[in-house]
């Protein structure tokens, strides 16, 4: 492919522009006068990031940058290196990715935002998360990684306690977020330092000009590796995000799920790309361990929540884990002899993350709609929105039928073509990708499937039959800016799934590889192992076929019309109360009978017995609580445990001057017979 | 002065410093050990006099002077003041026993020649060969502080660390120049004003002077 | 190539549309003969679709367009496997090769819209069905997914045609290991995708076990008649993808009339033979119970991914 | 120009006599916050001096300042401004000793000055000895069995530690004997560092350590720390932890820049990997469960320290600007933290974290820049923490220190777990709040809005220092080429 002639600095300018617009949003968000604060900052950051949409693409298409240089105060003699953001094409992808989901949550947030998101700190905590996020991606080295990566932390956790004063689990959720952040981020900082210390600079240009092996790669490698997964949410580190999405205000969550863990990703893919290309083969076992159980778990944990906003929070968990294993699988293939499969498994995972960026911003963004309309989140409590919102409703469902990957969805192409790397794998010859190949392949398979039933239930549950409570009968549709951003999201995703021929040849370039090309204008295909995919076609012939179908019905309707009853529902007899339906809990029972063993759900039934007899039963109560085993397992015993050893070090300080003046002493004794030995 | 004068005056001063520093451990008695630190404070002014008379120092005999008046007259007197003022003369109860005491003064002697040898290097100048006793005088300063629960014996303790401090500088370096002497004297004896001060007020807000009592800050 | 393909399509949804209930036909008088019954004969199902058709469906009020909008689209999704899968010729459209992937995807849409429209009743027993078959539905997958994988790895296409083709063209394949693994999970998985026994039955009436009648509970007139024409499409389609990948004979190569004439008769008899086949199996199964589904399907699992082991290991 | 050097050392004993004198007044508070701005301002103008014409000496050479000593004179300006001018109470009272008070702040900083600025570790032991002295009597001046123990515990360590550090100075100058010219002045000792006896300069440098990092709060002689900063006036806790934990490292510095020079980096390297690695333990282990939020502060004060010691440990020209620059940002950051932590004391009336509550919505005026001061000192961007902490650790990295780094990567996480969690609790949570009416909100008034400006000073300016390269990273290169350049 021929790189597009954009002007070469057109890169600079817009990370300028970014730049600007974020300093502009915050000042706007400090002086704008409250009524039109939401208004004029919201705008403000979706400029900003449409202007990282359009230097993110131009960045994927070859267009390069002289660079912009960021001052800092400290000497940058080695091993620093100057601070320089300039987007290569692997960055400027997810930084176009990261701009056109904040220009979309922004837009929403215009609408949504309420209360303390839409005040001033509200309001300037997601314009810096915003311009950190999209600079993420440009950084050139690793002090200017962490540091926009730290911006992106900082805003997020800042726009995480907007609820705090209503909500009381807003603390303990932050709480988690910021330590999980930190985490991740004393993990890359211990990761960056090793390279750093073993190429003797901070920028990716040294550190993949030294092409490290051994020890310190490895060292690297794992801490990278387990700081990127925090990031990203996988397992078993994915603890904030079920607990940061749902309390985080929805146009953050939407942010946060569809575009700052791909952050992770994009570490990941920088690590295993650019950084360390030529690791030993089981750093690609490891990634596809660390996505296959990620995908697996995350998608389990999704499919039994009846909260909607942590149900999409799971769901992110398995969808990074879907990334992570086709990146796993790409390198593993890299490293097997099979560089044109590799290409695509690497494609993949770039269109698994650019679609799961579409819809889940449509899911999210939905979900606030929901909130906002019935102050619910509960999809046991909700019932019957598609009646009463029928955008939301629409665009939630376009955005459900792509995280169940069904055609033609972006989240459909990303998994065909996922499934197309893994089956024209040749294994023939290589014992270990004999076993990993298959096992992954069956994994990736349930994880689809349950996510078919994930989607289902929260769509079914929340949108369609009757309102199980006075707030969702009450539910009023969204008003203009959310609704436009939905519908804006939806027709990413139908778009995505439609023509997704283009956008995947400008995905190779990103990750250089081939054998990528455009079938027809739209269609995919991939040459590397010869099966394409015409989604136009497709729809054509579905529409081909709908036609005569929907003229019989329409003869048939015309003849026989829909008779109105009010006696239907509840095999018409009489009106069934609502608390009689089917809900969230209920629908995943079956599932949760299964996966008993991994869900470990506990339940109480709570019998009230009638005054007179106590065969009679007044009333009933059913709790079905599904635990997170790896909280349960890893993350308790490990608070515990530090609370005990806080416990045993406050013996260091008890108060007694002769235990403060024995340690003087000691450290002097020791001092003395260390000088002396 | 003679090698062999110098040397027996060394002898002498250095030897009544380490004695007043044992005796100071084993006693209970906080009227003693303030008695005990006026000798202390006189040994360390003859020994400061004996070895800068021995260097040729003009500044000697000042310096020498400032520290018998300083560490023999004023502080003694200071501790006794305020000994008097509150009205304790002993310790109230032991935190050790006191043979385990003395062992660990002896071990901390001990300790103070083992490390001494590397760290000074071989060396025949009788001064330098003294300095352990110094160094003794440090750890059994610090034993003090670790041992003792009263305010006014942990005092005695912190000066029997600084002694020590002056002998080992007096006996390698010959002194210190003479404003950096000055200036140290002077932040000792403020150090003890200041607590002989706050020994005062505790025993007026509290009722007594038992250090180890004093927990209520802690974690 | 496209006029021919555009052809053998139409050939294939014409075929499927009047064969079907004939299929069903077939089937519920074999079990009735066996049972001992005498049956509705052959003609039954025609003639109860045709009634259906013609009778009003019902709305309730505050009902979404699910209610309406899900019996169509089952319809649409099972033709359209059924014009995407090589029937009676392989001849597929450009860029549209029947790549099993989206044949899967396709039958999936289905799935989601009879699901949905079981949550659209608003009852217990709509959610009940709704669930159950989602949780068949999923752990299904790698069921089918693996099959997929096992036959395209000789293939090395998932292109449907292209493997008929292959297997065509060697015919010794299908008898090996890999083949025999593939199509026995391939039937499990059809069994189950169709709610026959023993994970669903499809003439039970009893509430609690009911699964596939569950979801359409509420349905009645028009729309009923949609959603047992399209379940009984979704039937033909997987049996004639079963049957043409275990015995391709017949199936035409070009969209020449004698090879069309050919396929045609040859997937009606496979078809009609298999029906039988499935009908008089069924006579001597007991429903499973819910919850030891999925032991059976995680039997199949197994087989599918033996399969897909051997096709790497073993060949 | 040397005069310049005279000016905060003269100033603040004459401001001090005056408000000896004024024992009454209330408006003698101002005197010292006058004091700091003066040295912060001599301080950048020592900046600018050293810059154009190299060190100036003054004092019978016992007074020298290098870049290094600018730049720390120029730190202790910018924290005490902060620490003193929002101390200030809302409303004084006509109380007996707030002359006493504004005289022994004075002091202080003279003493601080003298630190810093003598060209002789003697005379600056002396200096450092003065402030154990002067802040005694502020530690123990609010009254009560609290203050009195604390000012008990921190006279006796602190004397003792910076005893120890007299003895390693001792025995330094004892080294100095074999190079011909006994001295103790920084300039002499680091040019003739290859003649100092090796043995007595390991075993005095190591003491001296040892002595200083007892004032700078390290482990394991950082005992007094947490009682002395959590009893003392804000004001006073806040120049503790800003100004004097600075300058005690400053201290520390100096004397490594010799060993090192002498004996190689290898022993100093030792005793500061140990004894950060340790500061960083402690306050992991007790921020965990930490029930009082000035002890907090105190901990994370230890945590701070125990990262500029593993940034000396490290060395190198990265690792060393790191550490000077940390000073400022963290002394910035902890007095208005203190300052703050005061403010609160004085809304609840309590020190226990677990009666703080919802400060965010009841007192948004302390909450806001409170929770802001936590991510300062937590190293978010863009503060200048960020920046620092991560050059430390890349440098130490980089110089070898790789498990070692590592360790202090988890611990530093442990801190960051417990610091954040104290602090979201006192600030954010929907709890209703129970003793509402026991603490109702002062009506925000002028002199409330007056009283946040130093607070905003210092958290705005840590948080654009960082990307301050004009005009700060010359001097700051200065500063580190004055300890010896790079090794």
């Amino acid at each position: 492919m021929t790189a597009l002639e954009v002007p070469t600095h057109l890169v600079d300018a817009g990370l300028i522009a970014q730049l600007l617009l974020g300093a502009l949003a915050v000042l706007v968000a400090v002086a704008a006068p409250a009524r039109l604060r939401s208004v004029l900052t919201g705008s403000v950051v979706v400029l900003a990031g449409i202007a990282a949409a359009v230097t993110g693409s131009a960045a994927l298409v070859g267009a390069v940058g002289v660079g912009l240089q960021i001052p800092v105060v400290l000497p940058l003699a080695a091993p620093l290196e100057p601070l320089v953001l300039a987007p290569d094409r692997l960055g400027g992808l997810f930084m176009a990715l990261a701009g056109v989901v904040v220009a979309l949550a922004a837009l929403f947030g215009i609408g949504y935002a309420h209360g303390p998101a839409a005040s001033r700190t509200g309001w300037t905590a997601f314009s810096v998360f915003a311009v950190g996020m999209q600079l993420v991606p440009a950084a050139t080295d690793a002090i200017t990684f962490l540091l926009a990566w730290e911006l992106m932390a900082g805003g997020s956790t800042a726009l995480l306690l907007a609820d705090h004063a209503s909500r009381e689990p807003v603390r303990r959720s932050t709480v988690w977020y910021s330590v999980m952040t930190h985490l991740s981020f004393l993990f890359l900082l211990a990761g960056f330092g090793v390279l750093a210390a073993a190429s003797g600079g901070t920028s990716w240009a040294s550190i993949s000009g030294a092409a490290l092996t051994g020890t310190p790669a490895t060292t690297a490698f794992v801490l990278l590796v387990a700081g990127f997964a925090t990031k990203a949410g996988l397992v078993p580190v994915h603890v904030w995000l079920p607990r940061a999405h749902p309390e985080a205000p929805s146009h953050m969550s939407a942010a946060m799920s569809a575009a700052m863990v791909k952050m992770g990703v994009y570490g990941l893919l920088l690590l295993t790309l650019r950084l360390l290309p030529t690791g030993p083969r089981w750093w690609s076992i490891v990634l596809i361990a660390l996505g296959t159980v990620s995908a697996l778990y995350g998608i389990l944990q999704a499919s039994v929540q009846a909260d909607l906003k942590q149900l999409l929070a799971y769901s992110t968990t398995e969808n990074l884990g879907l990334i992570t294993t086709a990146i796993g699988v790409g390198l593993l293939l890299r490293d097997s002899g099979q560089p044109a499969v590799a290409d695509v498994a690497l494609v993949a995972a770039l269109l698994l993350a650019v679609s799961h960026a579409a819809f889940k911003s449509v899911l999210f963004l939905g979900a606030g709609s929901v909130l906002q309309a019935t102050g619910e989140r509960d999809l046991d409590l909700l019932g019957g929105l598609a009646a009463r919102m029928p955008w939301t409703s629409g665009a939630f469902g376009v955005g459900a039928l792509g995280a169940a990957a069904l055609p033609v969805t972006g989240g459909f192409v990303a998994e065909w073509v996922l499934l197309q790397a893994l089956i024209h794998v040749g294994a023939q010859a290589d014992r270990l990708l004999a076993i990993v190949i298959p096992i992954t392949m069956g994994i990736v398979a349930l994880t689809i499937g349950l996510g078919l039933l994930t989607f289902v239930k929260a769509y079914g549950i929340g949108f369609l039959a009757r309102p199980r409570t006075p707030a969702a009968a009450q539910a009023h549709e969204a008003g203009p800016a959310m609704r436009s951003a939905l519908v804006l999201g939806a027709v990413l995703v139908v778009g995505l799934g439609l023509a997704p021929g283009p956008l995947t040849q400008a995905l190779a370039g990103a990750v250089s590889a081939g054998g990528v090309a455009t079938f027809g204008v739209t269609g995919l295909s991939l040459e590397a192992v010869g099966v394409v995919l015409h989604p136009v076609a497709l729809t054509l012939l579905a529409v081909a076929v709908l036609v005569p179908l929907v003229a019989v019905n329409a003869v048939l309707a015309r003849r026989h019309p829909r008779r109105d009853v009010t006696l239907a529902w509840g095999c018409g007899g009489e009106r069934t109360s609502p608390r009689m339906e089917y809900n969230a809990t209920s629908y995943s029972e079956p599932l949760v009978r299964v996966f008993r063993g991994s869900l470990q759900a506990s339940h109480v039934v709570d019998v009230v017995h009638h005054d007179q007899s106590p065969l009679l039963v007044e009333q009933m109560t059913y709790t079905q609580e599904t635990g997170d085993v790896i909280e349960h397992r890893l993350y308790q015993p490990a608070t515990r445990l530090a609370a005990r050893i806080g416990d045993l070090a406050r013996t260091v300080q008890n108060g007694s001057i002769h235990r403060y003046v024995g340690f003087s002493f000691a450290a002097l004794v020791l001092v003395l017979v260390v000088v002396a030995l | 002065m003679s090698s062999e004068l110098y040397q027996q005056l060394l002898a002498t001063t250095t030897g009544l410093l380490l004695l007043t520093a044992v005796l100071q451990v084993w006693g209970r008695s906080t009227v003693r050990a303030i008695g005990l630190l006026v000798i202390q404070g006189t040994a360390l002014a003859g020994l400061v006099l004996t070895v800068g008379v021995q260097a040729g120092e003009a500044a000697a005999p000042l310096v020498a002077g400032l520290l018998f008046v300083v560490k023999a007259l004023v502080m003694p007197w200071v501790m006794l003041r305020s000994a008097r003022l509150i009205g304790v003369t002993r310790e109230r109860s032991a935190r050790l026993r006191p043979a385990v005491e003395l062992i660990g003064a002896a071990g901390l002697t001990l300790l103070a020649y083992a490390v001494s040898g590397p760290i000074l290097g071989d060396t025949t100048d009788p001064a330098t060969r003294a300095v352990p006793v110094g160094v003794s005088l440090v750890l059994l300063g610090f034993w003090q502080l670790l041992i003792r629960g009263s305010a006014i014996t942990q005092l005695v303790g912190f000066l029997m660390l600084d002694n020590g401090i002056a002998a080992i500088s007096s006996l390698t370096s010959g002194g210190l120049p003479l404003v950096v002497e000055l200036g140290a004297t002077l932040d000792v004896l403020l150090v003890v004003l200041i607590l002989g001060a706050l020994v005062v007020r505790m025993q007026a807000e509290e009722g007594h002077i038992d250090i180890s009592e004093l927990r209520e800050l802690h974690d | 190539m496209t006029i021919e393909s555009l052809a053998v399509i139409v050939i294939h949804l014409a075929l499927a549309v009047t064969l079907t209930p004939v299929l069903i036909g077939v089937m519920r008088t074999t079990r009735a003969r066996l049972e001992g019954r005498v049956g509705g004969g052959v003609w039954q199902p025609w003639r109860d679709l045709r009634k259906l058709l013609s009778k009003q469906p019902t709305r309730a009020p505050g009902s979404t367009p699910v209610l309406t909008l899900a019996p169509i689209l089952l319809m649409a999704s099972s033709l359209m496997l059924c014009a995407l899968i090589p029937l009676v010729s392989t001849v597929a459209l450009p860029g549209v090769p029947g790549d099993l992937f989206v044949v899967v995807g396709v039958l999936l849409l289905g799935t989601v819209a009879l699901a949905l429209l079981g949550l659209e009743s608003g009852t217990a027993f709509g959610g009940m069905g709704s669930s159950r078959h989602m949780v068949i539905a999923a752990l299904v997958e790698p069921t089918v997914l693996l099959s997929i994988y096992a036959l395209s790895v000789p293939a090395g296409t998932s292109a449907l045609a292209a493997i008929v083709q292959a297997r065509l063209a060697d015919s010794a394949s299908l008898l090996n290991p890999v083949s025999l693994l593939a199509i026995f999970a391939l039937v499990v998985v059809v069994i189950a995708e169709t709610g026959r026994l023993p994970v669903d039955n499809p003439s039970t009436h009893l509430e609690l076990t009911m699964i596939h009648e569950a979801m359409i509970l509420e349905s009645g007139g028009r729309d009923l008649g949609w959603l047992e024409l399209g379940s009984w499409l979704r039937l033909t389609a997987l049996l004639g993808v079963v049957a043409n990948l275990a015995l391709p004979w017949g199936v035409g190569q070009d969209a020449a009339p004698l090879s069309l004439l050919v396929g045609v008769a040859a997937i009606t008899v496979k078809l009609l033979v298999l029906g039988a086949a499935l009908a008089a199996a069924e006579v001597f199964i007991a429903k499973l119970r819910l919850f030891r589904v999925p032991e059976l399907l995680a039997g199949s699992f197994v087989m599918a991914f033996l399969s897909v082991s051997a096709s790497y290991l073993v060949f | 120009m040397a005069a310049l050097i005279w000016i905060p050392l003269i100033l603040p004993l004459s401001l001090a006599l005056v408000s000896s004198l004024r024992q009454r007044s209330s408006w003698t508070l101002w005197l010292p916050v006058s004091a700091a701005g003066v040295l912060l301002g001599v301080g950048v103008g020592l900046i600018l001096a050293v810059g154009s014409d190299g060190p100036l000496t003054t004092g019978a050479g016992l007074l020298r300042v290098d870049a290094l000593s600018a730049w720390m004179l120029t730190v202790v300006g910018a924290v005490a401004v902060v620490a003193l001018w929002g101390g200030i109470p809302h409303r004084t009272g006509r109380s007996r000793n707030i002359g006493t008070f504004a005289t022994l702040l004075c002091l202080f900083l003279a003493a601080m000055t003298l630190a810093v600025v003598a060209d002789n570790i003697g005379l600056m032991w002396v200096a450092i000895e003065l402030t154990t002295i002067t802040t005694a009597f502020l530690v123990g001046s609010r009254g009560g069995h609290g203050a009195l123990e604390a000012a008990w515990k921190y006279v006796v360590l602190g004397s003792m530690g910076v005893a120890i550090a007299f003895l390693g100075i001792v025995l330094i100058s004892a080294a100095s004997r074999t190079s011909g010219e006994p001295s103790l002045s920084w300039v002499v000792l680091l040019a003739h560092a290859g003649g100092l006896d090796p043995s007595l300069v390991r075993a005095g440098a190591a003491l001296a350590v040892l002595g200083f990092g007892t004032k700078a709060g390290l482990a394991p002689t950082h005992s007094w720390l947490p009682d002395a900063h959590s009893q003392a006036p804000a004001t006073v806790s806040g120049l503790m932890s800003g100004v004097l934990l600075s300058v005690a490292f400053y201290a520390i510095l100096r004397v490594q820049a010799i060993a090192d020079a002498a004996v190689g980096p290898e022993l100093m390297r030792g005793v500061l990997v140990t004894a950060g690695l340790l500061s960083l333990a402690v306050t992991a282990g007790l921020v965990i469960t930490q029930k009082d939020f000035k002890r907090l502060l105190a901990y994370s004060s230890i945590e701070h320290m125990g990262l500029l010691a593993l940034g000396a440990a490290a060395g190198g020209p990265l690792a060393i600007a790191a550490v000077l620059l940390h000073m400022l940002g963290h002394g910035l950051v902890k007095s208005s933290m203190f300052v703050l932590a005061g403010r609160i004391l004085g809304f609840t009336g309590s020190h226990q974290i677990a009666d703080v509550r919802n400060l965010l919505r009841r007192r948004p005026d302390l909450g806001g820049p409170f929770l802001l001061g936590a991510a300062a000192l937590l190293g978010f961007p863009p503060f200048v923490t960020f920046f620092t902490e991560v050059a430390i650790i890349v440098a130490g990295f980089q110089r070898g220190l790789g498990w070692q780094m590592g360790l202090a990567c988890a611990l530093l996480l442990v801190v960051f777990a417990g610091i954040a969690r104290h602090s979201l609790g006192m600030t954010v949570g929907a709890q209703p709040d129970l003793d509402a009416a026991r603490t109702s909100p002062a009506p925000p008034d002028q002199p409330a809005r007056f009283r946040q400006v130093p607070i905003v000073l210092a958290l705005g300016a840590s948080a654009v220092v960082g990307f301050a390269a004009w005009p700060l990273t010359g001097p700051l290169i200065a500063a580190v080429a004055a300890l010896g350049g790079v090794r």
